[in-house]
């Protein structure tokens, strides 16, 4: 399941949710994606006062979908989620949760570090970070390329 | 031809999406890019590093050689920073 | 943070507290183990009526704890946190959990797993299983020792 | 010498825990299985294949060739499941 939504989400509710009645589920890895104070990617230690996510509508639950089920494809789940959020969001906010259910725990490991993986280079999102006044685009990451990259099949990279 | 701006691609060129009907030889993204570079400061600005721009056709990811159709949906923004 | 307990826990709860006012946490990686209907570790689709959990009280906790810090000695991480349930689960209850917070993802993601890889093979904890009103003693799986294993440095393997 | 017994051990011998003395000649871990295992057919059993035990020494995993001392906790059990 993928949903795309200004409003902040339950972890446990929405976990709760996703294993409800399912006692096939041995194991249920979780990624939850929070704002730092820190500018950029670099992790230098200045404040960043507020983030605001702008995203692709359609464009974004195609991608989502189409992520969810190459995860699906590829590992044995029971249930998997993506929530992604967009707006004004400020340090420590929630941005995004992926969540990957299955009898086994590397599966759910492995799924859940590749739903991050390709949303961080196939969801159409950006973000603006606001600090002294001023807002400054966030770059995308050479580091996040290597990161999708780690699941192309070997030919292909 | 709907287009659509994102992140900076809209901020440079003041608007969010507009419709455009290019010339019958603007046949690829890239051509449609440097069409659209000429059509005002905003436009050259933003379409001043083709290679910084990345774009969609039909809500898919696109190349610069990908073919586009008068009925096409065509987005073009910087790199994603999902996630 | 270590904890051992009869009781459930909320994980929403335990992951907000682990997360509030630290603004430098980017990612939070999360699993949940939950109790299975299958019957021993071969995913047999034969009813298991409830699980018990009994546990070694004190080396349980100084396992965790060392457990834990070893998570700490070899990731950057902001925060850490194992909970581990005994007594008598039915399926679909938790387990246990484990969550690692750092600034970067594929960090928090990789202490998660060696978290419960290593809980596997390190903790003393033993499950008995209850079906057709027979109890029998899971086993330990030859999978969980090769997994645990992955984390040892190559030459001491 | 306090001794604890877990998950199949404990409920082939029938006890949690109890307190021995067993003779100064026992001073590993593993001739302590071997004379446990004459005390009883409780304790025959539990300690029939000795491969499918495991041991600690206060608190600390330990092989069949640890030394044990007059004040140690030892405990034998199977392999853990934890998680």
């Amino acid at each position: 399941m993928i949903r795309v939504q200004e409003e902040d989400f339950d972890v446990g509710a929405e976990l709760a949710a996703l294993t409800e009645g399912r006692h096939e589920i041995g194991g249920l890895a979780v990624f939850i994606g929070l704002v730092r104070a820190t500018v950029g990617n670099d992790g230098a230690p200045a404040d960043v006062e507020a983030m605001t996510l702008e995203h692709y509508p359609g464009m974004t639950e195609k991608k989502l979908r189409e992520i969810e089920q190459e995860a699906l494809s590829r590992w044995p789940l029971s249930a998997s989620l993506i929530v992604h959020r967009y707006g004004r969001l400020v340090p420590g906010d929630r941005i995004v949760m992926t969540a990957c259910a299955s009898a086994h725990r590397h599966a759910a490991f492995e799924a859940c570090s590749f739903l991050m993986d390709w949303l961080k280079t196939k969801a159409p999102f950006w973000k603006v970070e606001e600090q002294d006044g001023e807002a400054r685009w966030v770059e995308a990451r050479a580091s996040d390329s290597a990161a999708e990259r780690r699941w192309l099949p070997s030919d292909d990279s | 031809m709907k287009l659509l701006y994102f992140a900076w691609v809209k901020t440079r060129i003041g608007l969010a999406e507009e419709e455009v009907t290019p010339p019958a030889e603007v046949a690829t993204v890239g051509q449609l890019m440097t069409w659209l570079a000429g059509r005002g400061p905003g436009y050259a600005e933003a379409f001043a590093e083709p290679e910084r721009l990345r774009a969609a056709v039909n809500q898919d990811f696109a190349k610069p050689d990908a073919t586009i159709d008068a009925g096409d949906e065509v987005a073009f923004f910087p790199p994603v920073t999902g996630g």
